[in-house]
């Protein structure tokens, strides 16, 4: 078996005249593909949102519900008119082109690799679903709804969209070698970084940092968790585009990155507090899973594990630093966990890529080095751009709609403030 | 008439109706409350952040009584609820000027 | 690849002498069924019951988990004992035959298609499940639970079965060349008729339509909805019973036919009450669904697209239609959502299979207009035989016992009166 | 097609020299087998933690939860330092070997029968995980986190891995021809027998059998419950190991078997106390599904009903003998659903996979009794073994950390005096 | 000034709420309650075990009123909450010696 | 002793408690309850039914009080209960007969 370089595979495909044989569709690859799209449809509903869901006051459920949905909606829609022909048609080291806009040309018998290309751009279209989606855990319980719609369909086309095509799409990340196997730069390291821009740049929720604000209801975080567990199996192991090897592989490193991820926040937890939490474990478990996502498809078990803890120790401590040391109110704390969690796994890529560590082994040519450098410039070019284009739109929206709920209506809440409706009638 | 409030530890509830019945009390009303008072609270701590919950679940019992019956009532509650720990509650015994039954329209004692 | 017309696939591979080959089980194709009947099973329990759970005021939350849990085990025994046989058994015009009663003669070697014949029985039977499920949100929070399973049972027995078999089964509707690809005649229409018939023959809610009664925790509607949403890519994707770019077409379009639902009722919303809902959302993301249930074998992207778009605006307003103007409490709005969705949907899959529209291009000597007219035929047909059984097995399980529960035991709630519990101990 | 026996092909391919042919991956088995670890691992996470979460009192919901999870992970950790090494690498008659500690040697390339040896490590995985959580509910509500933990790592250590090797894994048991296709004695009996002997040792709740002690939020057990049925799908025709009509047929029996224990369970209360409830039909449903694990593989569907009849009502009266007669607390009944379901169904599993009942067949030269009487072996001797050993951990683990949370403890909740949570704040 | 409590069946609270506007009364404030009486309570069964659940969910409305208006209040609660059946509550009246206003500082008789 | 029961918007609770504190009082007990008064309740709309809720949600502040504490007390709730605007609710005072603390029994100003 020969490695893949993840999504960036079906790029290549595209790209690239084939052989007439790699055509053909494999109804085991199509049905594990298949499968893997509706774990990644799982995370984001109901599973992230009942996972942020529960972490807010009661009086901002819906909120936190309808945002994650109404992102969701919006992404499919954004990747059927323009998201998907610019993110993987055509060849350019920035963007792609408009040629599959509206899908066009899409029939029953385009193939993309051994799969449907109906099956690529559903699994795909997951993706970009989610990430938006994350970041709304940074500006929970005070963005506008408005505000916040149109933010999140500007910046995933003008973020998610283009760095999509930077790595996956045939662009210059993925041309230079970067390793991103499920999204660390793609989906966490954006995801993560918006959050905090859109933290810092609405303020803090009234109260924080001085009153409580614990979570409503951890009974629908964990139940969250546990379908972001499950759903991350399509993750991971879906980003493979193949029922292989190749996939088993992701799916055994990132379960094992989980747990250790899991196991290590708690027990930082419980040395420190003498109390292991539950909100700990399962904050653990997405920074295992965060962690692990760049690399799972090039470590082996050893390495899962090692990226899993340091997962969950590092961004235990990220967490404590952005909102006890720094003050800011990245309500649910999406760039210590993803952001961090996705830099730090894209980096340990390099490392445990290594034969020796029981990975997949370096390309030709490459060393430890080098691609650790490879790895850090994609994480900094993410980092710098998805900052910078963050900031701006949310200044630019703030132009035109107010970007944050008035004091009355935070105070009230954003349910029924802004939906009209509440969350809990018992 | 007077009206007996109990703030009690809500586990102490069953314990308390059962004194209460033994000495012929008919009828109680219960709610679910938060007490501040000498008893400390507790802390949660969420992801690191430290919070102090200063309010204590108590369990508030009110029962309304003819007035011969108030010490034997107060007597009751305090053996069922006490613990000899703070936190045990308080009883307040007010006045009732006038207890109606809305099924029968029956006032005063008889209402009771 | 050659159209297939969804599910009746099945139907045409086992009553027809085969070549060889055909009958050949494929790993792949396997795979995909088995897990497709996974996420139809889903749907049931716990997505469907959660969603209506949480609509219902908290006193009635478990009669409702109660009656779709109870209908899923009953059905999956009646589809062992005669619905199996009765709707995929023998070539009758009308109704199967009972040669597979209890399944006899199905062993560990008999095949469907390419599949095992063990896994088309399963996924078959998780939409048995699911149709009387649905009918229940119509007399939600007052039908007499014993009732409820009588009616039930002898429905599915003498609707869902024959008209299974009239469209899936070798019967007339199949062979007049209705397109339904995976149960908007079947499943969405039967459900939705059913429910609006019991709704006025059981009467409304005590208090209806003047007191309020709000959903009692949106936030498990919400989970429910999004189980459902995940599920439904196994009850479209699944219909096409193999691994392929049929499968992957039907994903996608059902993909976009939910998000466009879902931001069509909540855009409908939003300007006419000035607040886009939760409650909302979800209801669209099931009309856009029940609508694209019928097309999604046979229309392109931008099919599902408009499918969507249309089935979000117009259930919204027959929702409206029906419990503003008309004043029937079909508590759960089931007739509205779903018996309009799926009538909706099976008559503009006549339209969007056009190539022109992307879709898969009409049959042989097909036209748009011929088309139409099967499709309407199918849709009366199911409307008008459905809506007559259902109307004589109420009168006559009415007979035997009370059909509703008295005014006291609905005034309590039905789940201590009936089930003996309560649904929240807080 | 011939029969396979369950897991134990898996050890077999690996033990003994195979043509080249055999060790070819199959994308479609792989497909189906990906898909199976991830609905093994939702009926732990969050599955059954809800499932059990909402039985307990509102105060001990997230000690449940944190439970579960911590066994989730650790479980996962043990399984790759020396649990898969031990359960499946060797041929000893007691335990395999250390030759895979930390799954060295486990590779990209590294094929078990037609999946990934990495596909087949998860998904054993998942059923180390998902036992232990299982005896959870034996001592709800008073057991001290650190001691669970300390005896659910060793218990694994020292019962399951040893006797899923026994079973599974070339052990004793398995040469014998003991009949266990996806965990009866490996799982089912080991927890559940474990669960009682911790209930006998650490005592009863405060205030058994006396005061009422209602389950808190009987919606999310409902949840749990569904989302074990769709994950049982995963558990039991995933131990197929192949995307086939042994797989079909062991998920068909599954289901029926599920429905059959489900209404039966429901009927005996029915008929006992006038009410049908929510909690015994999904009570029931475990039963069935407890009581069709051993057999899944070899009967057929009648054999499937029947036992998921037996099943329910057996399961029924053995809770009302341990609980009301014997005056155990085994908390959330534990024992005589997952014990007595388990045994019961390896017990049955010798009579219905008899041809005349539509089973797979014996093997060459086996009888009913002489199948029953290995049965027999299997079952004493699982229960043996498991009652010995739990009861000596223990107390060993009793020897360091108090097994029990003191009165007050147990009197404020162990969510906030062990985890400094509470699990709502509505 | 009096502060009339009144513990009622949940259901009737917007009866209750409707005739007290009716008679002019401004304000009210309610809270859930568990009751034990005279009425039956129930049973519930989980698993075979059966727990008899004494307390009854009642509602609690208090409203505070001159001195003027107590008997008409006091009848129409009665005329509003009655069903004839054991359980329709009961009506407490006791003696308010000040009522504030928060919002103006307001007291006595303006405040309500 | 005096009773004195404050009807508070609910995310003043913490404010109506350090006031309190910073006076001295030692305990209080706090209960949620809904509120009917001048303030507007608001509109829910589901699947476009609209529907009016009346009653606003609102928390309960009980202080059992020594006699000259009153007026203090009284004050320092208006002072950190008031947001000028309807619906910042209003102060009941009434007369304690007797208090008692269950822990140890001691009655009248000891037992608060
Ligand atoms: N002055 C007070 N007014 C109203 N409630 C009080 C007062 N003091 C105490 N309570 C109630 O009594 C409960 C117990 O009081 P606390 O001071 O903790 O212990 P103890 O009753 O043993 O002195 C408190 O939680 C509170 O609910
Ligand atoms: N002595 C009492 N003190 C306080 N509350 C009481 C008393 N008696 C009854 N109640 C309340 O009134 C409710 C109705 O009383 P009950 O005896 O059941 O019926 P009825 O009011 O018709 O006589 C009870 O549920 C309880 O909440
Ligand atoms: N007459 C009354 N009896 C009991 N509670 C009242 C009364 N009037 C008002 N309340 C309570 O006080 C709250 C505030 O009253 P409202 O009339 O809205 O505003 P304000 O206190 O500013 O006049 C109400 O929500 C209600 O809980």
């Amino acid at each position: 078996m020969t490695l893949r370089t993840g999504q960036a595979i079906a790029a290549i495909l595209l790209l690239s005249p084939l052989p007439a044989m790699a055509n053909e569709i494999n109804a085991g690859d199509t049905a594990w593909m298949l499968t893997a799209s509706a774990l990644v449809l799982i995370m984001t509903l109901p599973g992230l949102s009942l996972f942020y869901g529960g972490l807010v006051r009661s009086r901002n459920l819906l909120s936190i519900l309808m945002q994650c949905f109404t992102i969701a909606c919006a992404m499919s829609l954004l990747w059927f008119v323009v998201g998907y022909s610019l993110a993987f048609s055509g060849d350019g080291a920035w963007i792609g082109n408009l040629d599959k806009a509206f899908l066009s040309g899409v029939t029953l018998d385009s193939v993309s690799g051994t799969i449907p290309e109906s099956v690529f751009i559903v699994f795909q279209m997951t993706f970009i679903m989610i990430t938006p989606a994350l970041f709304v855990g940074g500006f929970a319980e005070r963005m506008n709804f408005s505000a916040m719609l149109m933010y999140s369909v500007l910046w995933s086309l003008l973020v998610y969209v283009p760095i999509c095509h930077w790595v996956w799409g045939g662009g210059w990340l993925g041309q230079m070698g970067l390793l991103d196997f499920a999204g660390g730069t793609v989906v966490h390291i954006t995801a993560g970084v918006s959050a905090v821009v859109a933290a810092v740049v609405l303020g803090s929720r009234n109260g924080f940092p001085g009153k409580p604000m614990p979570p409503h209801n951890l009974g629908i975080t964990v139940a969250g968790a546990g379908l972001l567990w499950f759903g991350w199996f399509g993750f991971n192991g879906g980003s493979q585009l193949a029922a292989d090897g190749g996939a088993g592989m992701a799916i055994l490193v990132t379960h094992l990155s989980a747990a250790a991820g899991s196991l290590a926040w708690m027990t930082v937890e419980w040395i420190r507090y003498g109390k292991p939490s539950v909100l700990g474990i399962v904050t653990g478990m997405v920074a295992g899973l965060g962690s692990i996502t760049p690399a799972s498809g090039f470590v082996g078990p050893l390495g899962g594990v090692i990226i899993g803890l340091s997962g969950g120790v590092i961004c235990y401590f990220a967490t404590q630093f952005i909102k006890g040391k720094l003050k800011i109110d990245d309500s649910l704390d999406v760039f210590p966990v993803h952001g961090v969690g996705g830099a730090l796994g894209t980096l340990l890529a390099a490392v445990f890529i290594s034969a020796s560590w029981g990975g997949a082994g370096y390309a030709e040519g490459v060393s430890m080095a080098s691609q650790l450098s490879v790895q850090a410039i994609g994480v900094v070019a993410t980092v710098v751009y998805t900052a910078a284009v963050s900031y701006l739109l949310l200044k630019i929206v703030g132009l035109i709609v107010d970007l944050r709920v008035d004091g009355d209506t935070e105070q009230q809440g954003l349910d029924l403030a802004q939906h009209g409706e509440t969350g809990y009638n018992l | 008439m007077k009206l007996i409030t109990a703030i009690i530890r809500p586990f102490k509830q069953d314990d308390v109706k059962d004194a209460l019945s033994q000495i012929g009390v008919m009828g109680m009303t219960v709610s679910e409350v938060k007490g501040f008072g000498r008893q400390k609270g507790h802390t949660e701590i969420y992801r690191g952040a430290e919070y102090a919950i200063d309010f204590i679940p108590k369990t508030k019992i009110e029962v309304a009584v003819t007035d011969d019956l108030v010490d034997k009532v107060v007597d009751a509650i305090v053996e069922s609820a006490k613990g000899n720990k703070v936190g045990d509650g308080k009883i307040f015994v007010t006045n009732l000027e006038e207890v109606v039954r809305i099924r029968t329209g029956e006032t005063g004692d008889d209402a009771l």
